[in-house]
């Protein structure tokens, strides 16, 4: 039966999240933008403890339930990711408790593994991980990646050499925390995509250094860094997943590819969010100065400020309809690449048209940084960017729509 | 829970109108058009599949309870097929639904039954205006309370089948609001337009102009219900229609993109083309899902129903001229010509801007 | 100097043009269109009439200024181009004396070739030409043409074997007149782009034959079809081009290709013209129904019909001044390729838009067969298909500006 | 004669400011920007190279007359450098071009001189408001005639160089029309925003907020032109400046797209970002020849020249806001680095559709 009624358990959550946003993040967005690389540690020591006091798991982790059946898990934590991203997108971002070098354990990892990595999310300190895959010779051609893997016969360790670029968290993950991030690497760069393979690399471990932090356009809150491997040793178990990863298939790049299918739908949950807090405070603004949007009324009738906002609402409504249908699909054990990368692809353009126009429809009040609608104009641009741009993920809606391998659709 | 799964009773459905819309609309669609008129056996076909039927209770001749998620579910996969032959197949709803909605008991009894139990006859409903910014909200034809009577003047333009109908709901402004009248074939003062009306689509529809010039309409045939129920039916019926119609010229489009073969390769193969698909069936899932939830919340009484209708429409009316106008453009040639379907559902997808009133579900 | 004072002799002939336009297209317009297939001889007669008196040359054929140093020959018939399809797009395209055709020969002909196939313009009776490059399975891939040119050395005569399809004015170049069409084949199937040539087929040559008229979406009062060619010969001298058209280099192709350089800006006039009625049209239907556009204001207080109007008016503005630069270019010997294809490209995209959007515009008033809106919006879709889709041009613009060959961007 | 060859002494200067923005303002934008200020050398470089001294006729101290047309030329080189260095340099023409326009001859005298022939000195000009829909023709900061002055109360924003500049023009609303009031240094009532504002983008520029709390304006200070001309030069400089940071964003993209490599080929060789850059560079032309037009009719007094430059403006907005955006997309990542020029142009994009008022030619 066709139901758009969220679930009781989902509506619980997002009210005590947005008591969060409203009192831990958005009175506090401001500062961190403007004091860039600054860290958030009230947010995070709070939503740390609150998430364990809650029994843990992490707050973006993800979920449990699936193993037990159709569950609502990645429903919830959709809704979760958009109310932390209507509170700040970038703060978001600084959550601890799991971002996408765990969602890759948990998609790619084996049961010990989970176990050896996953525990310290549920600690004293909150902790953060990150995913390393973007190069400096390799934007969104994973197949291009250069960092190698290299196994040490005699100790039977990994020796990574490389240089990763992009990676969010990546500082909280190695220096500000006992997190770790996840490599990707090749074990044999002849091999294309059949060699390639992540392992996890903890903080601390000898070799992993980050070289550089990025400053940025938005969500400056975020640490997005630079790491370089330097003949780094990990242990051979830290080779993500079943032992077969060794040969030579392309079975490790579809784990990645994996992760991106689960997560797609999640990102966009971050841009629905953001796009959320835009048009609320866009239709306060305008209530303030005495401006209502009149529904029901043909175009013709319309005031040019009517029609923006009702063409925003509708991108944003069916924007996050469609990250409803994606999350609900995963949770069914429905095949949803289409549906997820769909749900992406309308996100990053919702996002970044919504905060555009806003801040064009509050004329110097947009553009003033005393309102957080430039920021969030700011904010909002990396959702159409990082996790796959816009393009790729046209290219992977494209594909599926086709029935194209990549090789037919480059 | 949030599900996106229709009941198994709905999938059926689905399935049999969509059998329907494949084997017989799609097929009658082109002479349909170019010669100006659908197969009344097309037509009786699609009424007996029973849709509007089984939105009426038992009380009053169906079989059913109405669901505005099961029509627009039905009226996407029937539009998918031909958009001409669907709003002829669902015409009598226009004139059943409103009273079902808005009538008294009395008038359910009295006019339901013979429109429910009998073959398909031409029934219809008259609420679009002949002037740019029509607004359901804000008619010109006007009603106005004489004695016992209501006296509806004005004019009314794309009513469908109204030289023919046995009956129709007539839209006029009554105390600032607008509301539904019944009246009967050839009531006084109701003069019908001598020659069809020519639209750049639905061709295959005949349409006319009314002149109300001091209609007389007895108390007991105003429908004394609110209109906003009504309108946001009719709403949602045509944006999942719009879906319906996008979603053939994709399709064709995709299909053709895909067997083309141009410097070598599949036309499908080039980005551009590739990412003019990928927009087109993501513009149309964003409609779907928005219609869809629209129709929910009128199933359940939600009071923002009326607004979720609204937008679902809004964003279905840009969506569906966006897919249509591309689907044209990536034919190229083949898409200007009427041997292909192309151009129609280009036409028919513009007028969905200018069709309120066309549909309900 | 820059300057946009429109020479005083395109402002003349522009004005007799517009009485023509309105007087003899305007009012038989839809008539034409429900009658498909119809032609309209009395306009056909006029405008032959009228050019022979005024001194012949064809009224859309190339202009004969060029040679004597920098002319405003291609501004001229750009502005002449505009005012007719303002009149009506696909009368316009019914207008005798030259269309692609003769641009053909006039841009790759030898001086006896152009007097042997263009002085039939100045004859007693209107005469049509045409231009067949199109084939059912070559689409916009000109290097994929499979119709073929053979050598009889016996006869010295060219035998063309193939099929064109979507000839403009064919029907009136081969049955309706005197004609001609420009037949593009290849004379060594195996050279691709190297061994096309182009080759001029008179009306009544035997085994050439028109075997389909097609029913279109739009401008329906120009003939559209597909012509056969089984064993057509046709003399030696009907190679377009010097003698060394039969060695097999890129010449020939290359001819074809300035062909279409040439003659981008003049298919933008055509849609110029259209959206400038459509936007004329639309503004004396809102002025008749109370509604002003008000110039000058933010968008804040506009009207969603002002916004619409006003940025429709831009895109009819930037687009024209995009072909009046083209072809000043093209008077003044400038290389254009760049302008030409962003002239077609913008006037493609803003027809479209123009007419779609004033559709919406006028609601039921709009999508009535009562007015020319529909008609409009109908026709003017062809512009953005016909030589050279969006897409095309879109790839020819961007080879330009990134200097690639036509085999580095496909 | 339609003509787009520039005159040789217009190619000169642009080539003149062309060698200044790419050599001077270019390389010194982004420390600019996070360190919050020009180099004061810079700027006086850029007002010895005379653009404005070069728009002033020699009675006044200059050596030229003004033309739009060489104004918009010279305004598209410089922006395409960095728009608050152009900003910065072309300040005082907010005091003088105002002044030459709308001023009377003893205003001219007085005024004009010592600012052009001196070296750079911040003057300005206040006309933004603090509303979200300001409107240039119906300003909220009002001016009354009191005896032989006027009045004025209000507020004002982003006003550069409001804290030292030494004269302003003010405007404000007398008898419901716009007029300029020259106003000196610290004249009373006149109070400056004790910080500097933050904006998204300029912040290399020192803005700041007026309050005018009864600024006595005596009558003589009143400009007693129109403000329609001023306001289209003001517009068609705005235009002009939008099209040279959408095409530094844009040839910094292509040459990026031309470099990168991914999946074995350039990033440019993909359709996807080929028709990105083909359609930037289409909208960039579009927006130059029209604001090209505008300057020219503008030059030659036609009566339509506000509604071009109005247009042209409009188009100019949406344009540099789609070319800046899609340069950020086709960079990816290092898009959204600030270390890389084109985040900045795409936040100085934005702030198109809040500027009127900052430039003038």
């Amino acid at each position: 039966m066709i139901d758009f009624e969220m679930p009781e358990k989902i509506q619980q959550i997002c009210t005590v999240i947005e008591t969060v946003a409203v009192n831990m993040m958005r009175p506090v967005a401001r500062e961190f933008d403007e004091n860039e690389h600054e860290i958030p540690w009230d947010y995070i020591n709070f939503m740390h403890t609150a998430t364990r006091a809650m029994g843990g798991g992490g707050s973006t982790m993800a979920p449990g339930e699936k193993k037990t059946g159709p569950g609502i898990g990645y429903q919830r934590l959709a809704a979760m990711i958009e109310m932390l991203s209507w509170g700040d997108a970038g703060m978001y971002l600084v959550t601890p408790g799991g971002m996408l070098g765990s969602a890759a354990v948990q998609a790619a990892g084996t049961p010990e593994q989970k176990e050896r990595f996953l525990a310290r999310f549920n600690g004293e300190k909150p902790v953060f991980d990150a995913m390393c895959m973007t190069e400096p010779q390799a934007g969104s051609d994973t197949s291009a990646i250069r960092t190698t893997a290299v196994l040490d016969e005699k100790t039977k360790e990994w020796v990574l050499n490389g240089e990763k670029i992009f990676v969010t968290a990546g500082k909280k993950a190695l220096i500000d925390s006992e997190g770790f991030v996840v490599i990707w690497a090749t074990i044999d760069p002849k091999a294309g995509r059949a060699g390639m393979r992540s392992f996890v690399v903890e903080a601390g471990t000898p070799g992993c250094k980050v070289v550089k932090q990025e400053h940025k356009l938005g969500i400056r809150v975020s640490d997005t860094v630079s790491i370089s491997l330097e003949n780094c040793r990990v242990p051979f178990e830290n080779i993500l997943g079943s032992p077969e990863v060794e040969q030579k298939t392309t079975k490790g790049f579809k784990g990645a590819m994996a992760t991106f299918d689960a997560t797609r739908p999640l990102v966009a949950a971050q841009a629905i969010g953001l796009a959320r807090a835009t048009l609320e405070l866009l239709r306060e603004m305008l209530t303030e100065k005495g401006v209502e949007i009149r529904y029901g009324l043909p175009r013709q009738k319309m005031t040019s400020i009517e029609r923006d906002f009702i063409d925003m609402e509708y991108m944003l409504r069916s924007a996050w309809l469609m990250v409803i249908k994606a999350t609900w699909m995963a949770d069914n054990g429905k095949p949803n690449a289409l549906e997820a990368s769909m749900s992406k692809v309308r996100a990053g353009d919702v996002v970044v048209k919504i905060t555009q126009k806003a801040v064009e429809m509050m004329g110097p009040l947009g553009y003033s940084r005393e309102y957080l609608l430039e920021k969030w104009f700011r904010d909002a641009k990396i959702s159409d960017i990082y996790e796959g741009t816009g393009q790729i993920n046209r290219l992977v809606v494209a594909r599926q729509i086709l029935g194209y391998r990549s090789g037919e659709l480059r | 829970m949030y599900s996106f799964e229709p009941s198994d009773e709905q999938k059926m459905l689905v399935e049999a109108v969509s059998r329907y819309a494949a084997g017989d609309l799609r097929p009658a669609a082109h002479d349909a058009e170019e010669q100006g008129q659908l197969p009344p056996k097309l037509v009786s076909k699609g009424w007996e599949m029973g849709l509007l039927q089984a939105s009426i209770p038992e009380t009053w001749g169906g079989f059913g309870d109405r669901s505005a998620v099961t029509g627009v579910l039905a009226a996407e996969e029937m539009a998918h097929g031909d958009l001409a032959g669907t709003l002829a197949v669902m015409a009598p709803g226009l004139f059943v639904i409103p009273i079902l909605l808005a009538g008294a008991e009395e008038q359910k009894e009295k006019y339901i039954p013979p429109v429910i139990q009998a073959g398909w006859r031409p029934y219809t409903a008259a609420l679009i205006e002949p002037s740019f910014d029509f607004d359901p909200n804000d008619l010109k034809t006007v009603a106005e309370a004489k004695g016992i009577d209501f006296i509806l003047t004005g004019a009314k333009t794309c009513v469908p089948f109204a030289a023919d109908a046995e009956g129709m709901v007539i839209y006029a402004k009554l105390a600032g609001q607008t509301r539904g009248f019944i009246v009967p074939k050839g009531a006084a003062g109701l003069a019908v337009g001598e020659a069809r009306e020519k639209w750049m689509g639905l061709n295959a529809l005949p349409f006319y102009s009314l002149t109300l010039d001091g209609v007389k309409v007895p108390k007991e045939d105003l429908l004394p219900g609110e209109f906003a129920p009504v309108l946001d039916s009719k709403r949602v019926a045509l944006a999942a229609m719009a879906v319906g119609v996008a979603r053939a010229a994709f399709e064709y489009a995709r299909d053709y993109a895909r067997e083309r073969e141009v410097f070598g390769v599949k036309v499908a193969q080039k980005q551009a083309i590739a990412f003019m698909l990928a927009e087109m069936v993501t513009e149309i899932e964003a409609a779907r899902v928005t219609t869809w939830r629209a129709a929910w919340m009128i199933d359940q009484g939600k009071q923002e129903a009326g607004r979720e209708a609204y937008l679902a429409l809004t964003g279905a009316v840009d969506m569906v001229m966006m897919v249509t106008d591309r689907a044209v453009q990536i034919l190229g040639g083949y898409g200007y010509i009427r041997e292909y379907p192309v151009e129609l559902w280009m036409r028919n997808g513009r007028g969905f801007s200018a069709f309120t009133g066309l549909a309900i579900v």
